[in-house]
Parts: C-alpha cells; sequence; structure tokens
C-alpha cells in the first residue's frame, strides 16, 4: 500500500505541474477548467491544514500550563483569546458582525499596526550598527543609503540644493540595474528548483523521509 | 490553440529546462561533471551552528511566512525546507538545541517530516521532541514574527537563520536576533526585503544565491550539476541583452518583438 | 462609551508590543500572547467558512444539480482530512499526497509567472539603445551582476573580475533601496502615533515611559550590586 | 558598571527613543520645515489645474490598513483640488476590499456632499472586483461592467454618467495604489485609448512609477508621504502630510546622522585596537 502512495506522489507532482504548464499556453476549456479546479481544491486543502497548527499550537500551550512553567499565565492568555475569536465567530457566524469587528478592530489592528510600524526604529539601529564602512564593498552600500536620504528628504535640498541632485544620480543610476539582474537571476533560480522538485530529485519539500 | 503572447514563454522554459536537465544528465551519467565552487552561505551556516554549539545555545530557523502553494514564492519556501534538512542534520550532529518557528499551517507537517527525519538519520532520534522542537506560531505575519521574537529572546538563541519568503516582519526579527547577539544568516527572493537582510544579517543569500545553495546541498553530490544549467541560462540571457540592445541601437527591435510573441 | 473602550485597548496593546524596543518584558510577552492567539482564532474562523462556504455548500449543490465541478469538491475535502494521517507515524506517507498537489500548483503558478514576468519581461526591459553613457553604463551594470551569480569554476575564471564589479553595483543598489524603504516605514509610525495622540489614548504614553525608566534604574541598580 | 559601559551595551533603546521624540514632537507642535516641489508632483497639479468644465477626472485607490498612512494623504489632497473646480466629473472607483471605506472617509472629511451635487459633479462606483479584468472593462464599457454605483443607485439614473461610456472619454485617470494593478491602468487605459495617466505611489514602488514617468507614459507621480504634501503645499490647504514631512525630514537627518555616527564610532574603536 505505501508503496502506491509514495508512487502516487511523484505522478500527482508530475502530472498537476504538466496540466498548468499547458494550460499557460494553449487554449482549451477542459485544460483551464482542470487547472481552475485544482487551484480552487488547493485552497480547501490549506483550509484543513490549520487544524494542524492550531492543534499543535493548543497542544504546546497546554502543556505549558500543566507543566505551571515560568510562561503559564501568557499560555492561559493566549488559548483564551483563541477561543474568544472562535466562539465569536461560529456563534455570530460572520466575520463582520458588530462583535467580531469589535475584538478584531481591537486587537488584531492595532497590535499589527504597532508591528509594522516599528521597523522604522529598527532600520535607525541598523544604520548605526550595520551601515559601517568595514569593507569597500559596504562603503559603497553606505554611500548609496547616505545619497538615497539626500534625495527623499526635502531638508536636505534646503541645507545644500546639490545634495538633492546627487541623491538623484545615484538614484537613476543604481535603483534597477541591480534589481534587474537579481530578478532574472530569481526567475531561473525557480526553474531550476522547480524542475528538481517536480522530477522527484529533492525530497526535502515533501518531507524527506524514505 | 496557442495562446497570443505565451509563444516566447514556452520556447524559452522549454530551452532552459532542457540545458538543466541534459547537464545533469550528463553529470549524473559521469560524462561530464562540473565543478561548483561551494557557496560562501553554506560556511556561513556551518560555522553559526557550530558556534551556537561551543557556546552551548540554541539555534532558531524559519522557513518564511509564505505557503507551499504561494504563486510567487512556492520555489523560495521549497528552497528553505531543503536547507532545513542540512540545518537540522548539521545542529544534530555538533548537538546544539534547534527550535524551528513556522508560520505557515501547510509548511508545518512537512517541516516536522524534515526535521525528524534528519535527527533519525544522525541517530538522535530521541531529540526531536514534538510540537517544541518545530512550532507553529501563527499563518499572520505579524502574530508570527512577535512569537519569533520572543521565543528568540527567552531561548537566548545564538544563531537565527531566515530562509523562505519574509514580508515586512523580515526586519523585525533580524534586527532583534542580532540584539541578543546572534549570529544570523538570510535569504530570500523577496526584492523588496533583500535590502533590509543583507543590511542586518551576517550573511545574506541574495536572490538565487538561496536556490543554488539549496541544489547544492543536496545528498548526491554528482546532481550539484544542475546549478551549471542556471549559470548556462543566465549567460543566455545576458546574450539575449547584449545582442538585443545593440540591434537596438541600429533601430531595430527584432529580439524584443521575438519575445513579445 | 464603547469608542473610548476600542481606544484604549487599542493603544494600550499597542503601547505593551512597543515596549520591546525597551527589552523583552512581561508586558510584551502579554501582547505577543494575545495578538497570537487572535491571529490564530481569526484564521481559525476564516477556515471553518471557507470549508463551508465554499467547499461544502458547492459539493452540495453539484450533488443536487448534478454540477461535476461540484461534486469533485469531494475530492478536495478528502485530500484536506488526509492531511491528518500525520499523527500517525505508520500511515504518515499518505498525507504526502494532499502536501504534493499542494507544492506542485505552487511551483508550477511560480514558474509560470516568473519566468514571462522576471525573465522575459526583465531582457526586454533591459534592451535600451546605447546611445548614452548613462545607457552604457546600466547594460555593462547588469551584465555584471548577472556574472556575479555564476557558480561554474571554469566559467568564473573566464570572465575574470567582471563578478566583482557586479557585486559592487549590487552593493549600491541595496543601499539605496534600504534607505528608500525608510520614508515608507516612517509614514506607517506617523500614522500610530497619530492613532495614539488621541484622548484618552496619550494618558497612556507617559505611564508606559515612567514605567521604562523606573524599571532601567532598578536593573541598574541589581546590576551595579552584583558587580 | 559605569555608565559609559552600560551605554555602549545597550544603546539601542536610547536610539529609538530620539527617533520617537522626533517624529512625535513635529506632529504636536508643527515646525514649518521649508519644503521644495519635484517636477512630477508640480505636474499632477498642473495637468488637474488645467481642467476645463466637462472633463472627465476618474480617482482611483487601492487603499487599505498598511499603506494608509501613505496614500491617504494623497487621495485627499488631489480630491480637495479636483472639487475646488467647477464643472468636472469626478468618478471614484476602489479597487481593494477595504478601500471603499476610504473613499466614504475621505468625502465626509472634505464636506464633498454640501460642495458638490451627488450624481451631478462626482459619483463612486465602489469596489469592483476582478483587477485587471475589472479595468479592462471599464475602459471598453463602463455602462456594461458596472450597473450600480457604491449606494446601490443604478448607473442609468446617474446623470453624469450619460456620456461616460469607455476610457475615451476619461480625461484623466489618477491612481493611487501600492500594489501592482498602477500596471493595470497603463496596459488597459493608456495603451489602447491614450488616456493620461497619473500615479499616486507607496515609496517602495515609486521605483516602478518612475520609468513609467521617464517614458512619458504617465504624466505625473505623487511619491509617497512626501508627494501627499507637496501636493498639500500647491493646493494651499496643510494637512497631515505637511505636518508628517516635518517628522519625516526630521528622522531622515538623524538616520543619516546615525550612519555618520556609526562610522566614527567604528574607527575611533579599530584605532584603539
Amino acid at each position: 500500500m505505501s508503496i502506491v502512495f509514495k508512487k502516487g506522489t511523484s505522478v500527482v507532482l508530475f502530472v498537476v505541474a504538466m496540466i498548468f504548464f499547458f494550460d499557460y499556453f494553449w487554449k482549451d476549456p477542459t485544460l483551464q477548467g482542470t487547472a481552475t479546479n485544482l487551484n480552487n481544491w488547493v485552497v480547501v486543502i490549506a483550509a484543513f491544514a490549520l487544524g494542524l497548527g492550531a492543534y499543535s499550537l493548543t497542544v504546546r500551550h497546554v502543556q505549558i500550563i500543566r507543566k505551571r512553567g515560568m510562561l503559564m499565565p501568557y499560555s492561559i492568555a493566549l488559548l483564551v483569546t483563541m477561543f474568544t475569536f472562535i466562539i465569536t465567530g461560529l456563534v455570530t457566524h460572520s466575520i463582520s458582525s458588530p462583535e467580531y469587528s469589535f475584538i478584531y478592530n481591537s486587537i488584531i489592528v492595532p497590535a499589527s499596526q504597532a508591528l509594522y510600524g516599528m521597523s522604522s526604529f529598527f532600520i535607525a539601529s541598523a544604520s548605526y550598527r550595520a551601515l559601517r564602512a568595514k569593507s569597500y564593498e559596504s562603503l559603497v552600500c553606505l554611500a548609496a543609503a547616505m545619497f538615497i536620504l539626500f534625495l527623499n528628504a526635502p531638508i536636505f535640498g534646503v541645507i545644500n540644493p546639490i545634495l538633492p541632485s546627487l541623491g538623484k544620480i545615484v538614484w537613476d543610476t543604481s535603483i534597477s540595474t541591480g534589481m534587474r539582474a537579481i530578478l532574472i537571476g530569481i526567475g531561473i533560480g525557480t526553474l531550476t528548483t522547480g524542475l528538481r522538485i517536480i522530477i522527484g530529485q529533492d525530497k526535502a519539500p515533501l518531507g524527506g523521509g524514505d | 490553440m496557442l495562446i497570443a503572447g505565451r509563444l516566447s514563454w514556452l520556447v524559452v522554459t522549454l530551452i532552459f529546462s532542457a540545458i538543466m536537465l541534459s547537464i545533469l544528465y550528463l553529470s549524473s551519467k559521469k560524462i561530464y561533471v562540473p565543478v561548483i565552487r561551494e557557496h560562501p552561505g553554506i560556511a556561513a551556516i556551518k560555522d553559526a551552528i557550530g558556534r551556537a554549539a561551543e557556546m552551548g545555545r540554541p539555534v532558531s530557523y524559519s522557513p518564511g511566512t509564505d505557503t507551499l502553494y504561494s504563486t510567487k514564492y512556492a520555489a523560495d519556501t521549497a528552497a528553505a525546507l531543503t536547507i532545513l534538512a542540512y540545518v537540522a542534520k548539521e545542529s544534530a550532529r555538533m548537538g546544539s538545541k534547534l527550535i524551528v518557528g513556522i508560520s505557515q499551517p501547510t509548511v508545518l507537517p512537512v517541516a516536522e517530516d524534515v526535521v525528524r527525519t534528519a535527527f533519525t538519520f544522525e541517530g538522535k532520534p530521541e531529540e526531536y521532541v514534538e510540537e517544541e522542537t518545530v512550532q507553529f506560531y501563527s499563518p499572520d505575519q505579524w502574530g508570527f514574527s512577535s512569537s519569533y521574537i520572543g521565543m528568540m529572546y527567552r531561548e537566548k538563541v545564538a544563531a537565527n537563520f531566515l530562509f523562505g519568503e519574509h514580508a515586512a516582519e523580515a526586519m523585525l526579527i533580524s534586527e532583534n536576533a542580532s540584539t541578543i547577539g546572534a549570529i544570523q544568516v538570510a535569504g530570500t527572493t523577496n526584492v523588496y526585503q533583500l535590502p533590509l537582510l543583507l543590511v542586518t544579517c551576517d550573511y545574506c543569500l541574495i536572490g538565487e544565491d538561496e536556490f543554488a545553495a539549496a541544489a547544492y546541498l543536496s545528498p548526491d553530490p554528482v546532481q550539484k550539476g544542475i546549478i551549471f544549467g542556471q549559470d548556462l541560462a543566465k549567460l543566455i540571457c545576458i546574450a539575449l541583452i547584449v545582442i538585443g540592445s545593440i540591434l537596438v541601437t541600429f533601430g531595430s527591435n527584432l529580439i524584443s518583438n521575438l519575445l513579445k510573441m | 462609551m464603547t469608542d473610548i473602550f476600542v481606544v484604549s485597548i487599542a493603544a494600550i496593546l499597542a503601547l505593551m508590543i512597543y515596549t520591546i524596543l525597551y527589552r523583552e518584558n512581561p508586558a510584551f510577552r502579554l501582547g505577543e500572547h494575545i495578538l497570537v492567539g487572535a491571529t490564530v482564532g481569526n484564521a481559525v474562523v476564516q477556515a471553518v467558512f471557507q470549508i463551508q462556504n465554499v467547499a461544502i455548500t458547492k459539493f452540495q449543490k453539484g450533488m443536487e444539480t448534478g454540477d461535476v465541478t461540484g461534486i469533485l469538491y469531494i475530492i478536495a475535502i478528502i485530500l484536506g482530512i488526509l492531511l491528518y494521517f500525520q499523527f500517525s507515524s505508520k500511515y504518515r506517507y499518505v498525507s504526502k499526497i494532499s502536501i504534493a498537489l499542494m507544492l506542485a500548483v505552487g511551483l508550477s503558478l511560480s514558474i509560470r509567472g516568473l519566468i514571462s514576468v522576471n525573465v522575459v519581461g526583465q531582457i526586454i526591459g533591459a534592451m535600451q539603445p546605447l546611445n548614452s553613457v548613462q545607457n552604457i553604463v546600466y547594460l555593462i551594470g547588469v551584465v555584471c551582476v548577472l556574472l556575479y551569480f555564476v557558480y561554474e569554476k571554469k566559467v568564473s575564471n573566464i570572465i575574470g573580475p567582471l563578478p566583482k564589479i557586479g557585486r559592487y553595483v549590487l552593493m549600491m543598489t541595496m543601499g539605496a533601496y534600504f534607505a528608500n524603504v525608510l520614508m515608507g516605514r516612517v509614514s506607517l509610525v506617523i500614522g500610530t502615533l497619530n492613532d495614539l495622540f488621541v484622548a484618552p489614548a496619550y494618558y497612556f504614553i507617559p505611564i508606559a515611559l515612567l514605567i521604562v525608566i523606573a524599571d532601567s534604574l532598578s536593573r541598574r541598580k541589581i546590576a551595579g550590586k552584583k558587580s | 558598571m559605569t555608565l559609559r559601559e552600560s551605554l555602549s551595551q545597550n544603546y539601542k533603546p536610547i536610539i529609538y527613543f530620539i527617533l520617537f521624540v522626533l517624529i512625535g514632537f513635529p506632529l504636536l507642535h508643527p515646525l514649518g520645515l521649508p519644503l521644495p516641489i519635484d517636477q512630477d508632483c508640480r505636474d499632477v497639479y498642473n495637468k488637474i489645474e488645467s481642467l476645463k468644465a466637462g472633463d472627465v477626472a476618474v480617482v482611483t485607490q487601492y487603499i487599505g490598513g498598511g499603506n494608509r498612512a501613505e496614500l491617504y494623504p494623497q487621495y485627499k489632497a488631489v480630491l480637495e483640488h479636483l472639487l475646488r473646480k467647477d464643472g468636472i466629473k469626478i468618478i471614484l472607483e476602489e479597487a481593494g476590499t477595504e478601500s471603499p471605506v476610504f473613499s466614504q472617509l475621505v468625502l465626509q472629511e472634505l464636506n464633498a456632499f454640501k460642495r458638490k451635487t451627488y450624481g451631478v459633479d462626482f459619483v463612486d462606483l465602489g469596489y469592483i472586483p476582478g483587477d485587471e479584468a475589472a479595468i479592462a472593462g471599464l475602459c471598453r464599457d463602463l455602462h456594461a461592467l458596472v450597473s450600480k454605483d457604491y449606494y446601490g443607485t443604478p448607473i442609468d439614473q446617474i446623470p453624469m454618467l450619460k456620456d461616460v461610456n469607455t476610457a475615451k472619454d476619461f480625461t484623466i485617470v489618477v491612481d493611487i495604489t501600492a500594489s501592482a494593478d498602477s500596471q493595470f491602468w497603463l496596459n488597459q487605459a493608456y495603451a489602447p485609448y491614450r488616456t493620461a495617466i497619473a500615479l499616486g505611489m507607496a515609496s517602495a514602488k515609486v521605483p516602478d512609477a518612475y520609468a513609467y514617468y521617464k517614458a512619458g507614459q504617465i504624466f505625473g507621480i505623487l511619491e509617497s508621504l512626501k508627494g501627499a504634501a507637496q501636493y498639500e503645499f500647491l493646493t494651499g490647504s496643510p494637512g497631515l502630510a505637511i505636518i508628517g514631512m516635518d517628522a519625516q525630514s526630521l528622522a531622515h537627518l538623524y538616520i543619516a546622522f546615525l550612519i555618520v555616527a556609526g562610522n566614527v564610532a567604528f574607527f575611533m574603536g579599530r584605532k584603539k585596537k
């Protein structure tokens, strides 16, 4: 039985990939329908996968509570919040009900916004800690960063009008050069990685084993 | 019926795939085995795990916040899982504790399997603790990153690896890891986060470096050959760009018209 | 009244999260665990609705009307359930069928999109007439950066110093992007602060600051005694 | 432990605190730092200023929680300018599920319903799902794609839309977005109909937009919060963006200082060794 499934995995990988490739350049209603169906199924399978995650999270925190570890109060808070959301959502049967929007807007929105906004603070400390001229390479990197600062903040133009125009030169020459090459490389690399997995050479992304 | 504008895609994909697969075939039959330089990033990973083992502090790993079925970063996640297999083996061998933080539930079963297999392979299956070695946090990027940051502080990790797709949370994780004093190796194909990771991490695999590193780590050394196929594809791109630019200078749009077919 | 309540909770939670800038502490830990619980709970609710409203409803409709697309959703449901064989160490391989399907869809869609946008699209974009110094420099830059990503030893020997130049160009691009991100991120802080600078939320800021200062002073004292 | 030792080990909170003050202070007490105007922003202003009665301006946006801080001020500034002019038909459209909230907010904040007549001077089509296909439909035949406006009124009963059918009838399109749909408008409106397009972008996407501007495919760009502030200055109605720009200037100055300070510290440390 297990050998059937193991062979089945490789067959699924190959056949599904071929369906999507042909669908991309060949116009055929059956092909298109199959691809759309497969795509929709994946979303449903992923929804089922969330059960695995929620189970794993719950088990870990129940264990912490059982052991009465240092993190016990926090684990209780986590489980309480999680089940509050689940129960509110399932009871009101909608994610746009006033009760659900209330907990969503008062917990998830501000906390996510705070975390997102925090990255500017980390840019500040990284500028101090990491943008140092340790080598010629990092000198180039920090000089480019400096010139873009001149360009973006109006105040530098007031200090000396040459500063932003220097920034503009760096901007025009550097901004798309490196990125274009990286993007081409990523496209080719995706093909390599995809091929290796589709032909069954790299098994790790399926969980390795055997 | 062929869809208009997709012919160039078909030709490019076919040619590149043919090159990669034939190089792979040649090298696996030992007819032509290309010599691939070891990527400095791999040495950096090894060093970081070694240092963590010396200090007796754990190693943390994140395979990214995108799914297995992402339409843009699926290969990125896959490469991160291949590198995870290597990191798990190395840390089992050197005896440092590994903690893997997972954001996407679809990645969770795979990562668990990868780490479990690697530990068994190194003869230390008892070091894999269910729900503890591979920890699920949250599919939401901010829920994930806050948990990951908290974990790094509480466990005092000595080495942190960020592979796979990370969005804006990359900077949060990497800068906090540096506060703890962890050595960091990162890699991503998300071009908007690359500059941030490059500046804040000790070593960064830029874009396709990550794919090449994943291929380089395949257990069978002969199969590294496919990386040479990748190089050849790139050389073709360079040739197209250079010839195309020269033709454009003389007023011919031949190559770009061909590519738009 | 509820407005004031929401604003207060939101402000306290945001400040609790912000304390990580000082150090890892109980306030951050609480905020962190609440956020994780909330986001996972939210994801579970959405997943349940996804399964209910998409898969099961479409399957039922398909059974009633005989629509094949709808009936076939049963395969997705079965594949989703197969994932749970993950818990059995003996039959774990069964769940790999579902994983293989997801991976195959993701990889093939990525290859589709990235070859046409990243490779073909960018090659077309890179071709510019070589009639100005800027364009010539640009072409050399792109080629050198591409050569930087060559891994085969023989080819690397032939191309000589070009990858080194590519590395410099790459560092310049990275530096420029790094600084360019700043403007967007500062705008975000401005947004958060604008939300915090509203009554009654701003009363919490000095309180948070006082707690942080008191904590840092007491920690200095302890550290002083130890040494 | 001396103060100096503890500072060298634990310098980050101090860096963060100073940044917090530098961003927070100007929000409470605007400093009025000078603000030069970029050409790409002035181009947007001039084009809108040159609109005549009867011209149609389509303003579309993809504002969501994450990019709201950067894009909403742009949206507000452009609409304020359009509302001031007489006889211009303004069509609002949203490309994101969260976006309609921001259109309602801006109409309220600008007092649009009192200043102009809904259905004669401006209309909100609401969120239209379908990404590029939706934009293509809007450009090909507006009446075929949209049947009702945001409030549920049938499109046929809205007087100002009687003579507006395809992208040929749009005098200008201003697309305010942080996502790929700027490209969609270029493909669907500029390429086939040569409709004039301007983009309002979040800073991460400005490089992409700049390439189109240089190629003459779009007539102007509002660059992130900076663009919004410049636009507010040009229209003479200072708001959130100009105040925010003071904070931006100080933050950029501070980062530049930090880079220099970091390098000084680095070279001093190396000398000692």
